[in-house]
């Protein structure tokens, strides 16, 4: 069995590939998502508290 | 240990604390995920009943583990928050609900994905397919009473109750469901359960659900980061962080 | 004790003060009965075999339609608050509230459950054990919406939250009830009621302490 | 403003060390202290918005402080402490009347949930409010200052040490507040204690309340 033949073989999945390889995508798709959202949300919160912060120190407010 | 864990609490070490050791729990968490999908996709043979198809319980199985284990876990920060009233069990307790559904959500997919090859349709009323379905409905409970709440700390808590009234819930609801699917059982409906292990089919089973593990804590650390920082938005220890980071 | 007898009859007195009011949920239980056999069809084999579901997705659905009632006019003009001020255990006081709400929406139910049986085509054999699942599992459902509402009685639109929160909560009752029923000609059933008295004495006993905790969260 | 405490020989009734509260976001104020001893009468006194009702519902263990903490009579006031309940008579803003019941079944309702009557029947109470003849009648079909009479009834016909008061004079006309006067200096000369917010000083005949004001913290 070649390379190029056991790779095709290998996505193929026996037949499955759709089931097996969409549940995979569909996995990696959450988890990502999971894993970069807190990241942008947490960027977004320092930013617009800095600026909340900055926005208090000029108007002095008491 | 009790200093150790009330001084963990304080919301500016945990900032701290946690934004130190996220970044090596991910790195772990990708390797042994790298580990548990080479085992499982290219090295497990192929099951002698289901053939390639099983293959999806190494992302079937640890998310199904994991939205039962997130639950309790939310569960039990939030009765640590509403007993000892310790904000960040609260900040954690918020913060784990959407991961846990992320989790329930794919455990659901990736049953019906499974289910088709096995049973020729994507959705089978089977027990434990029900009962993550109604796992999703308590989680969005939990999530919609959060949002639904306006003040932060009034929310936390109230969302933190309702998690805690539906972890006591949860095995009423999968015995009755079980109960329930029973007395209906379809005549040909195979267990959903991973067929017999073998050791080369459980080890990378183990590894994707350690991997998935510290998936969640890397991903929770990152949130309760947040969490305490828009909770603490007046407190001392954000005004001086902020003020160091950007300087006027 | 008096506070509970005080706090029942001042419910039920309420009640009585909008008597109108109070027929809702029957009325709302026999329309959705009566909607779906014009949504299927009306023959007896299919009638049959849907009907114990149909009743107690009524059932619920009614209970649930009712529950905002339970604590939303006290919220409203700051009775809650003299509840909560009160030095009587405030689960005792939610407990008589969930008695008043199943006086006034529970009992209905069950009393007109044999007139809507034979609307649906139910057996009458299986009539006794439809009214015995009816006269456990509808308290059951007070109770648990109890803490549903009492989480959601400090917002405004929250009644399809409320929906979202309790409904699954309901499930276990209506598995058992439900599947009581359908076996009532014939086939045992003690097992369910075991399971719906369980449920019941389960949520009696902890179902007001959460909802007391909820209350005080939700005022806060 | 310096704390003039009038040293009593037992620890002051209700007393809130370096209390703060927030609503969302804003802090509403911060490390306020306060002491409410028997025999006085307290108002406090601040702007709208600046948490008023907040502090008084902090105080009767409505709500949980952002930080600080209350003590009752010396000792720590858990919240949701039965003990300290059958002290406190709480009227706020929405007074926990019916409008459905008539004045007697409301007051009914408030004895039995009260715990402690004085003895004073519903009749004399109502009556000593100048609403003895609407008894009967549905709370619904009487005024505004007619239905904060009947919530203020509530106060004659359960015993308490503290009462605390949301804004009671915003309706009473006049001869609703002098009634008010007289009740509170029979209550404060019983050894009761009660603590007020209104938003601009009001000339009681009898009672002088020490004013407290909420953003200095007194």
């Amino acid at each position: 069995m070649t390379m190029t033949e056991s790779l095709v073989d290998f996505f193929r999945m026996g037949g499955y590939a759709f089931y097996v390889w969409w549940s995979y995508v569909v996995v990696t798709v959450v988890l990502a998502l999971n894993f970069v959202l807190p990241m942008l949300r947490h960027r977004r919160v320092r930013r617009d508290l800095a600026q909340e912060l900055r926005f208090a120190d000029r108007c002095d407010e008491p | 240990m009790w200093a150790f864990l009330h001084r963990f609490a304080s919301p500016p070490h945990f900032y701290r604390r946690a934004g130190a050791i996220a970044p090596w729990l991910g790195w772990i968490c990708l390797g042994l995920m790298a580990a548990g999908l080479y085992g499982g996709l290219v090295v497990a043979p192929p099951d002698y009943q289901q053939g390639e198809s099983y293959r999806i319980i190494f992302v079937h199985v640890p998310s199904a583990w994991m939205s039962m284990f997130v639950y309790v876990v939310m569960a039990g920060a939030s009765a640590i928050a509403l007993i000892w009233r310790i904000k960040l069990a609260e900040v954690i307790a918020i913060e784990s609900a959407p991961v846990g559904a992320s989790f329930t959500f794919l455990a659901l997919v990736t049953g019906s994905l499974w289910g088709k090859p096995m049973w020729g349709t994507y959705w089978v009323w089977d027990a434990r397919l029900t009962s993550e379905l109604i796992l999703l409905f308590l989680y969005f409970g939990v999530m919609g009473l959060y949002a639904a709440i306006e003040d932060r700390r009034t929310a936390g808590r109230a969302a933190g109750l309702f998690a805690i009234v539906g972890v006591v819930n949860i095995p009423i609801i999968h015995y009755s469901v079980e109960w329930w699917h029973t007395l209906h059982q379809g005549p040909t409906v195979t267990k959903l359960s991973a067929p017999s292990i073998h050791v080369s089919m459980l080890v990378p089973l183990l590894l994707m659900a350690v991997s998935f593990k510290l998936f969640y804590v890397t991903v929770l650390l990152h949130r309760a980061r947040c969490g305490v920082l828009e909770r603490g938005r007046n407190a001392g220890w954000v005004r001086s962080l902020l003020a160091r980071t950007e300087p006027e | 004790m008096n506070a509970f007898i005080a706090i029942v009859r001042r419910d039920l007195l309420l009640a009585m003060r909008h008597r109108a009011e109070a027929a809702n949920p029957l009325l709302f239980f026999v329309i959705v009965v009566a909607l779906v056999p014009l949504g299927l069809n009306p023959r007896r084999e299919t009638l049959e075999l849907i009907a114990p579901g149909v009743f107690w997705i009524g059932a619920l659905l009614a209970t649930l339609l009712s529950l905002e009632r339970m604590f939303r006019s006290d919220f409203d003009d700051g009775s809650l608050e003299l509840m909560l001020i009160s030095p009587q255990p405030l689960p005792l006081i939610v407990l008589a509230k969930i008695l008043a709400h199943w006086l006034v929406t529970g009992l209905p139910l069950v009393l007109a459950a044999p007139p809507i049986a034979l609307l649906l085509g139910l057996p009458t054999s299986s009539l006794a054990v439809l009214l015995t699942t009816l006269v456990l599992g509808t308290p059951t459902l007070s109770a648990v919406g109890a803490i549903g509402v009492a989480l959601t009685v400090g917002l405004r639109r929250g009644g399809m939250l409320l929906s979202l929160l309790v409904l699954p909560l309901y499930i276990p009752v209506l598995i058992f009830a439900a599947s009581a029923v359908s076996a009532a000609d014939g086939l045992p059933v003690t097992g369910q009621l075991y399971l719906l008295g369980a449920l019941a004495v389960l949520s009696f006993t902890l179902a007001p302490l959460a909802a007391a905790a909820a209350l005080r969260i939700s005022v806060s | 403003m310096p704390q003039t405490e009038l040293h009593r020989d037992r620890n002051p009734l209700l007393e809130a060390v370096d209390l703060s509260c927030s609503r969302g976001h804003r802090t509403l104020f911060e490390n306020l202290a306060l002491q409410v001893s028997g025999g006085e009468v307290v108002q406090i006194l601040g702007a709208n918005g600046s948490g008023k009702t907040t502090l008084l519902r902090v105080l009767c263990g409505l709500q949980p402080p952002a930080a600080g903490s209350l003590r009752w009579r010396g000792r720590d006031m858990s919240p949701g402490a039965p003990e300290v309940y059958a002290e406190v008579q709480f009227i706020g803003h929405a007074g926990g009347v019916k409008l459905d019941l008539t004045p007697r079944e409301n007051l009914d309702v408030a004895i039995a949930l009260g715990g402690r009557p004085t003895g004073t029947t519903v009749a004399t109470a109502l009556a000593r409010l100048g609403i003895g003849k609407f008894g009967r009648r549905p709370v619904r079909t009487l005024s505004a200052g007619q239905r904060q009479r009947v919530a203020l009834a509530r106060l004659l016909t359960c015993a308490s040490l503290l009462w605390v008061l949301d804004e009671p004079f915003t309706a009473l006309d006049a001869d609703g507040v002098s009634i008010v006067d007289a009740m509170l200096y029979e209550h404060i000369r019983a050894g009761g204690a009660a603590i007020i917010t209104s938003h601009h000083p009001v000339a009681l005949g009898r009672v002088t309340p020490r004013p407290v004001s909420i953003d200095a913290g007194a």
